[in-house]
């Protein structure tokens, strides 16, 4: 007889999406269900700060209550509440595109993903994968005026369909192998076919980077990121792969990724195509969201590295490395969307600290950030990471990763060129730069801020990723015997 | 009723998910590929009602219930995607068209 | 081969069926007229065989309500089937299990409510949101337009 | 005790306190307190220098000590520490420093208090540079300076400046991922062996390292220094990167930058990597000849005079790498002195080149020519410069590359032979590079008018004449103060803090 | 030989007997619509124009199989054998007698049923649409929008059956019937599942469909002949399927006191048919919109609530 637990945010979202769901039903009003899709983010938050939850005598297990899910809970929410901050930008204004079911979209999104970090068990974790994926397209069709969103949803739909069928796939067949549902990869040295439950793992692993838009399953993100709202391409981008990530290393926990293997060949050779592919395909990009496609994949890549390293700063440089993508990609969308909304178009961007030096000083940081420069966050989380790859004697993962973040180098700082010089005679940019909402403002110079102190002072950050080592003992998959 | 051979089951599967997973490269009509989608989840329900049936458990059976749930919503979803493109001015379901976004 | 029987009936049934009702159709390929020539009536190729012309295609796009109504069907039905694995083992699963599906069935009625209000079970006559112009000078006679039209 | 941070707060705290007065558009208040910034540096680094010797500090010794935890999980302290070798550095980034904030208050209108925001934010990170004794604060500082610098060069460079500044930080942040891995290598090495996560420099000397891993990880942190020196096949962003800055920030590169390369190469990979080091001493003595004589001979080649400082540069820091490798005291002394010396009088070129391209509006030296008579006082002290930079005895330069030849003898007369033939090439670049700009006739008449150089500019330069003059007359308080600290010794402040 | 032709008999008999009672139903509506609307009805061929059915078979069988040149010829085909089939197949797990029935103890037999059900869809919307006829497709379309609404409902309506006799084959539901019919506790469900059975068979006042006032004929406005024939018996045999389901799940299937068990369900089955026929002649042609109001806001919350109150209702009466 096994305890089953359901984490308090998980009830919290789920009670939140349903007040939500009535509130709307009642009567439309957007600032109303802005402030309510505040409010249960923060409540969730709050939850998962609380010790107790609820237990259930007999049920499935399907969540571990442990701090890698409270810490990835809580990283997704803050993420989630950056991103509704920054879409009240629209909301208050007369804009229709953002209205009322863009924020009960949102808290689903956060549910899903929410579900997804502490699950230990295939049933919870799909429900949550899916509840987050349909969430997502939901969101990523929901800029309806225009036919891109329609284009950009529909990708989604198909790779994320073909990720999510192949995923299944993988767990059915590791269900046939191993007859059971918890979370851990098959010990596949003494089953009696081997074959199906490699197969399976190489299909979960494969729909994971499907889902994480890792190379070469990385074509979509670009798209989808370039045909909707700029707070949604910050979803997608952060949003759902800080879930998936959570997820794949509490998949991947009980496994010695040290030992080479069908499956750490695979992540190893997707790791390096992530990181190289990721800051090739940014380098030759014109347009902003495409180029932040690019970045993302490769920071995919570098953690993977993380992911690669277990022993023994791999999870702990993993938690800070998502934490430090998080502020920081977040932070230039939200600039993006709080300054240029329709600047795509890099050559917009010329001579932003003319038109608006404190944002262009904002958005600098983040790139600087990115490109795992010191002082910002990323520059730490970098480090980080290199230590793990080092401590793992990952050689050649770390000389991929530091060719790749010097190609990385040159277009984030490529961006920062633009922004400090004049746009080219001629080639004036035609698109309005607004100037963003208070809470807009406020939101970047709460990430701006993060950016730099977090940089400066990483040891709490560091403090908490470190406990997760220590305390988390993440579950091993109990061996099922044969009937 | 005799229970089917699970391993028989599972090449079925495999010759399922396949046939699916060929369908979305090859196919060019949008509902066609949201169509070999829904095969290939059908493939992974036919894959865990055969593990369940081979461990004797009900965890396939949940499974496959989850699976179908999530298929039909999204296909639902991408229905009313389809729809809405429909409505936006794109009037073919060619998937080849969808090249608006530079990708 | 008695066993054989009483295990597979309903396949057999099925199979019996199908080949009855193929028969059939068959059946009443083989037994009726053939009429070509002048015997087969002009009107025999329109449709609804009135000898009134059709005009324009019969693959016509129809209102959204039933593409909604098709999208209501596939999730209500599949989630309907949560409730049957349950309804099945109500006593075996105990009280637990009936809070999980009160829970799942307020979700479903709140969503029901949901469409509901945003309007995606109107069928029925609408109110037209702009009432129709006719032009100052249009030869074209005021036509009462009445106030609930079926759309 | 807080002094060490000090000398990096201050700059940084003052710079950002000059972007705020020149928020207001005040460029002359922004160049004030900039001012006063550097000044209170210059006061607090005698007081230090004071206090470390009332304190009895001898050479070789480590003088001031300060520690602070950072990351104590990761083992990662706030820790400077001083030593002679410190302290010169220290000293030549002040000097170097009040020059480019000084000229640049006529230079520099635009956007004056982001200007020296950033500027002294530089300087900031170079102080760090060169006390750093933990090796993740030592990689803090050395990425940390290059970003200002991004700024300047971006903002106030000229034309070609976006593709140089790229190169420069494609280049320069490459070889500093090396060096990341090489501090983190050895780190995770010194774990395994003693259980202990530490970025402690002293710590991380007594690892004991074998074979096959101490010559990867000193290649690390050699390539990040030598491609900062810069050492000749990295060179390629120099040139460039020096010709498309601002004055000011050009004097700062050429000055104190390129010795950060030089620093990091004896204080991390003779140091840290005694017999690794003897190991790559022929390869390094090879290329600092070579980069002696090829970027001589480039530097003939050259028509703009700022490219030809910059090649001169390379040039002559060949010889750093000659006597850094060579493995003699000797040697070692003379490219500490050659460090010194090098800042100083090409830091006053570049001055000067500032100068007449601001008088002129070129660099190209076809088109100059006969300035003597126009302005006597900088042709002076332009030939005296360029005097120093071939090496003329008396100089600082002189005794540095004397120094650094003696060092090298003792290993090979070959390369000696073949540095001293680089001084011959350097004469004649020098010379040349007089004679087609200050010599000759007149070549445009057009020209502006050309008029004595400011107060400003003849007094930082009779100062660096002088310093150079002193250096090369009697440097030996010099030479003794900057012998550099080892590792092993523990300082007196630390001793006490312990 | 007993053992294998009684499976052989059973199967033959119940499709001969479906048909024949969908055929008989055709001329007891007419008739009965007679008596009704107080005029003969069909009264010629043979003694009370029993013959009529015969007659009408012959009529049909012997008619030119005529396919419309803008069709689309195999789906056109097709489309009234699925039809038929669904009905057809459906009977397979409906048990008439404690002992009579194809697989009357098929476990899941409702969920077969619901189903067969589900296929009868595709024979409207196929036929409508292959027919290619603007009548035919809207017909082929409120069909399958009506049909799929109400089976959500149906399915829900009987999971209340369900709950109380747990299980979901169909002969245990019957079984769980010997004290007390379900439409007793289950009044609620009953009503539901007869409303759903009404618009599943689109029978009157539901027959939109084939609205004849609205869209001709519906989707089988091109279909001449035994195809023709196919969906007009396909639709009594549904009202005679859905009796025979009200019957068994509601009415106590084959229990009564004194008479056979056959019996039994013969004359429940026939009284229902009766009252099909019944609600045609009396009541009139609701608006479409209103039927799928009607089910979408009335029933299915409902069907719902009746799951619940059903749940607790049992949980509590078990003390579980």
């Amino acid at each position: 007889m096994s305890f089953s637990f359901l984490p308090n945010a998980v009830l919290v979202l789920c009670l939140g999406s349903l007040v939500q769901l009535a509130a709307i039903s009642w009567r439309r009003h957007v600032a109303r269900d802005a402030i309510l899709c505040v409010i249960v983010l923060v409540a969730a938050l709050a939850s998962i700060m609380m010790p107790t939850a609820l237990l259930m005598n007999g049920a499935l297990p399907l969540f571990a209550p442990d701090t890698w899910a409270s810490f990835a809970g809580a990283l997704i929410i803050l993420s989630v509440l950056a991103i509704v901050l920054m879409s009240r930008h629209g909301a208050i204004s007369a804009d229709p595109t953002v209205n009322s079911e863009y924020f009960l979209l949102l808290t689903l999104a956060t549910l899903g993903g929410v579900a997804m970090t502490g699950a230990v068990h295939f049933i919870s974790f799909f429900l949550g994968l899916e509840t987050l994926s349909l969430a997502l397209l939901g969101l990523i069709a929901f800029q309806n005026k225009r036919l891109d969103a329609g284009e950009a949803a529909m990708k989604y739909l198909l790779l994320s369909g073909v990720a999510s069928a192949t995923m299944v796939f993988g767990f059915a067949l590791i269900y046939a192998e191993t007859g059971s549902l918890r979370f851990a990869v098959p010990d596949l040295s003494h089953a009696p076919e081997p074959i199906i439950g490699t197969m399976g793992v190489i299909l979960v692993l494969t729909g994971m980077f499907f889902k994480l838009s890792a190379v070469p399953f990385h074509l979509w993100l670009a798209d989808v990121l370039e045909g909707t709202s700029v707070p949604v391409a910050a979803l997608v981008a952060v949003t759902s792969k800080i879930a998936l990530f959570a997820a794949m290393l509490r998949y991947f926990s009980s496994v010695n990724l040290g030992v080479p293997s069908a499956q750490v060949n695979e992540i190893l050779i997707v790791a390096i195509l992530s990181m190289l592919g990721g800051n090739l395909m940014a380098v030759v990009q014109t347009d902003l969201r495409r180029l932040l496609a690019g970045s993302s994949i490769a920071h995919v890549g570098y953690l993977l590295v993380a992911f690669l390293s277990p022993v023994p700063f791999g999870v702990a440089s993993a938690a800070f490395y998502l934490a430090a993508y998080a502020i920081s990609t977040i932070g230039v969308f939200a600039i993006m969307n709080g300054v240029l909304p329709q600047g795509t178009d890099i050559r917009e961007w010329h001579g932003l600290f003319r038109r608006k030096p404190a944002a262009a000083l904002a958005m600098s940081v983040m790139l600087v950030s990115l490109a795992g420069i010191p002082p910002a966050v990323g520059f730490f989380a970098k480090f980080y990471i290199v230590a793990a790859g080092v401590s793992a004697h990952q050689t050649l993962l770390l000389l991929v990763l530091i060719l790749s973040s010097t190609i990385g180098l040159f277009y984030y700082l490529r961006l920062i060129l633009i922004m400090l010089t004049p746009a080219p005679a001629g080639r004036e940019s035609h698109a309005e730069v607004t100037s963003p909402t208070p809470v807009n403002a406020a939101l970047i110079t709460v990430l701006a801020c993060a950016t730099i102190l977090l940089g400066i002072c990483p040891s709490t950050l560091v403090q908490h990723s470190q406990a997760l080592i220590v305390a988390s003992p993440l579950p091993v998959a109990a061996p099922t015997q044969l009937p | 009723m005799t229970a089917a051979d699970p391993n028989g089951a599972l090449i079925v599967a495999v010759i399922l998910f396949s046939l699916g997973a060929l369908g979305v490269l090859v196919r060019r009509n949008l509902l066609f590929m949201l169509m070999s989608t829904e095969i290939m989840l059908n493939a992974a329900c036919l894959a865990f009602i055969a593990a369940g049936n081979r461990w004797h458990m009900a965890d396939g059976q949940v499974m496959f219930m989850m699976v179908v749930a999530f298929a039909a919503a999204e296909s639902a979803v991408g229905l009313a995607i389809i729809l809405r493109m429909h409505a936006a001015g794109r009037s073919t379901l060619d998937a080849d068209t969808g090249n608006r976004l530079g990708g | 081969m008695s066993q054989f029987l009483a295990d597979h009936a309903l396949a057999i049934y099925v199979a019996f069926t199908v080949i009855f009702l193929c028969i059939v159709v068959a059946l009443s390929a083989a037994l009726g007229p053939r009429r070509v020539g002048a015997a087969r009536g002009r009107s025999m190729s329109l449709p609804y065989e009135s000898g009134i012309l059709s005009t324009g295609s019969a693959r016509i796009r129809l209102p959204v309500q039933y593409y909604l109504l098709a999208v209501f069907f596939v999730i209500f039905d599949v989630e309907s089937v949560f409730i049957y694995s349950w309804a099945s083992v109500v006593v075996e699963a105990g009280w637990a299990a009936f809070i999980s599906v009160t829970t799942f069935v307020v979700f479903l009625t709140l969503a029901l409510i949901y469409l509901w209000r945003s309007g995606a079970l109107e069928w029925g006559p609408k109110h037209r949101r702009m009432p129709v112009k006719v032009p100052p000078n249009s030869p074209v006679e005021l036509v009462k337009i009445p106030e609930r039209e079926v759309v | 005790m807080f002094a060490l941070p000090a000398l990096v707060l201050i700059p940084f705290i003052g710079g950002l306190a000059a972007w705020l007065v020149g928020l207001r558009g005040a460029s002359r208040a922004a160049w004030v307190s900039s001012l006063i910034t550097l000044v209170l540096m210059v006061v607090l680094l005698a007081q230090i220098t004071i206090s470390s010797f009332a304190a009895g500090a001898g050479a070789g010794g480590w003088f001031a000590h300060f520690s602070m935890a950072w990351v104590p999980m990761l083992g990662i302290n706030v820790r400077f520490d001083l030593d002679g070798l410190s302290l010169v550095m220290l000293w030549l980034n002040a000097v170097i420093a009040l020059p480019c904030v000084l000229l640049s208050a006529r230079n520099v209108a635009d956007r004056a208090g982001l200007f020296h925001c950033l500027l002294l934010a530089t300087v900031a990170g170079i102080n760090g540079v060169f006390m750093a004794t933990d090796l993740f604060l030592f990689f803090f500082f050395w990425e940390l300076m290059l970003l200002p610098l991004f700024g300047l060069i971006l903002i106030w460079g000229d034309a070609g400046r976006q593709r140089a500044v790229l190169k420069f930080f494609l280049f320069t942040q490459g070889s500093g991922l090396l060096m990341l891995l090489a501090i983190l290598g050895l780190v995770i090495v010194n774990q395994q062996r003693t259980g202990v996560i530490t970025f402690d420099y002293f710590a991380l000397s007594q690892t004991a390292l074998i074979a096959p891993i101490a010559p990867v990880l000193m290649l690390g942190f050699f390539i990040a220094f030598a491609v900062k020196l810069p050492m000749v096949p990295f060179h390629a962003w120099l040139p460039d990167t020096y010709a498309a800055s601002p004055a000011a920030v050009s004097i700062l590169l050429a000055g104190v930058l390129a010795k950060t390369g030089g620093y990091g190469l004896i204080r991390f990979v003779v140091m840290l990597f005694p017999q690794a080091s003897a190991h790559i001493a022929p390869l390094a003595m090879t290329l600092g000849v070579v980069g002696i004589l090829y970027c001589a001979w480039l530097a003939v080649a050259q028509d703009d005079i700022k490219r030809l400082i910059a090649y001169s540069s390379i040039s002559h820091l060949g010889f750093i790498l000659l006597g850094v490798f060579s493995g003699t005291r000797i040697g070692m002394e003379g490219a500490i002195a050659q460090m010194v010396a090098h800042g100083l009088s090409t830091g006053a070129l570049f001055v000067i080149a500032g100068l007449l391209e601001e008088r002129l509006g070129t660099r190209d030296m076809s088109k100059m020519g006969g300035l003597w008579p126009a302005m006597p006082q900088l042709s002076a002290l332009a030939m005296f410069f360029a005097a120093a930079s071939l090496g003329l005895p008396g100089l600082g330069n002189f005794v540095g590359e004397f120094l650094v030849l003696m060092g090298t003898w003792q290993v090979s007369h070959v390369m000696t032979f073949f540095a001293a033939a680089g001084l011959v090439l350097s004469s004649i670049y020098s010379l040349t590079m007089m004679l087609r700009v200050f010599y000759g006739p007149k070549k445009t008449e057009s020209l502006a008018p050309l008029g004595a150089p400011s107060v400003p500019h003849i007094a930082v330069l009779g100062v660096a004449a002088l310093l150079l003059l002193a250096l090369g007359v009697y440097p030996q308080p010099v030479l003794n103060l900057s012998v550099p600290a080892s590792p092993h010794v523990v300082s007196i402040a630390q001793e006490q803090a312990q | 030989m007993m053992p294998i032709v009684w499976p052989i008999l059973v199967i033959v008999v119940t499709v001969f007997g479906v048909l024949g009672v969908a055929a008989v139903s055709t001329m007891l509506e007419r008739r009965l619509l007679g008596v009704f609307q107080d005029r003969p009805g069909p009264n010629r061929v043979g003694p009370f124009g029993l013959f009529q059915v015969i007659a009408d078979a012959m009529k049909m069988l012997f008619k030119q199989d005529w396919i419309p040149p803008f069709a689309d010829k195999p789906v056109f085909l097709v489309a009234p054998i699925i039809g038929f089939l669904a009905v057809l197949l459906c009977f397979g797990v409906v048990p008439i007698t404690p002992i009579w029935g194809v697989a009357g103890e098929l476990n899941v037999g409702l969920l077969f049923i619901f189903g067969m059900l589900g296929l009868g869809v595709y024979s409207v919307v196929l036929a409508g649409w292959s027919s290619n006829n603007k009548y035919a497709l809207l017909g082929g379309m409120r069909a399958a929008a009506q049909m799929i609404s109400y089976e959500v409902f149906m399915g829900l309506s009987v999971m209340g059956v369900v709950m109380a006799a747990g299980s979901f084959s169909i002969r245990d539901i019957v079984e769980a019937q010997t004290n007390c019919w379900f439409i007793i506790p289950q009044c609620l469900g009953a009503v539901i599942f007869l409303l759903a059975g009404i618009a599943e068979t689109h029978r009157l006042p539901f027959d939109f469909p084939e609205g004849e006032n609205e869209i001709g004929a519906g989707f089988h406005t091109e279909y001449s002949g035994m195809k023709f024939g196919m969906f007009y018996l396909a639709e009594y045999a549904g009202v005679a399927l859905s009796s025979a389901l009200i019957t068994t799940l509601y009415l106590g299937g084959w229990h009564g006191p004194f008479l056979p068990p056959f019996l039994w369900f013969a004359i429940k089955v026939f009284l229902l048919i009766c009252f099909y026929i019944l609600l045609r002649a009396a009541l009139p042609r609701p608006r479409y919109d209103q039927l799928m109001s009607f089910g979408w806001k009335v029933l299915l919350p409902l069907s719902l609530l009746n799951i619940l109150v059903t749940g607790a209702v049992i949980l509590l009466r078990a003390g579980v």
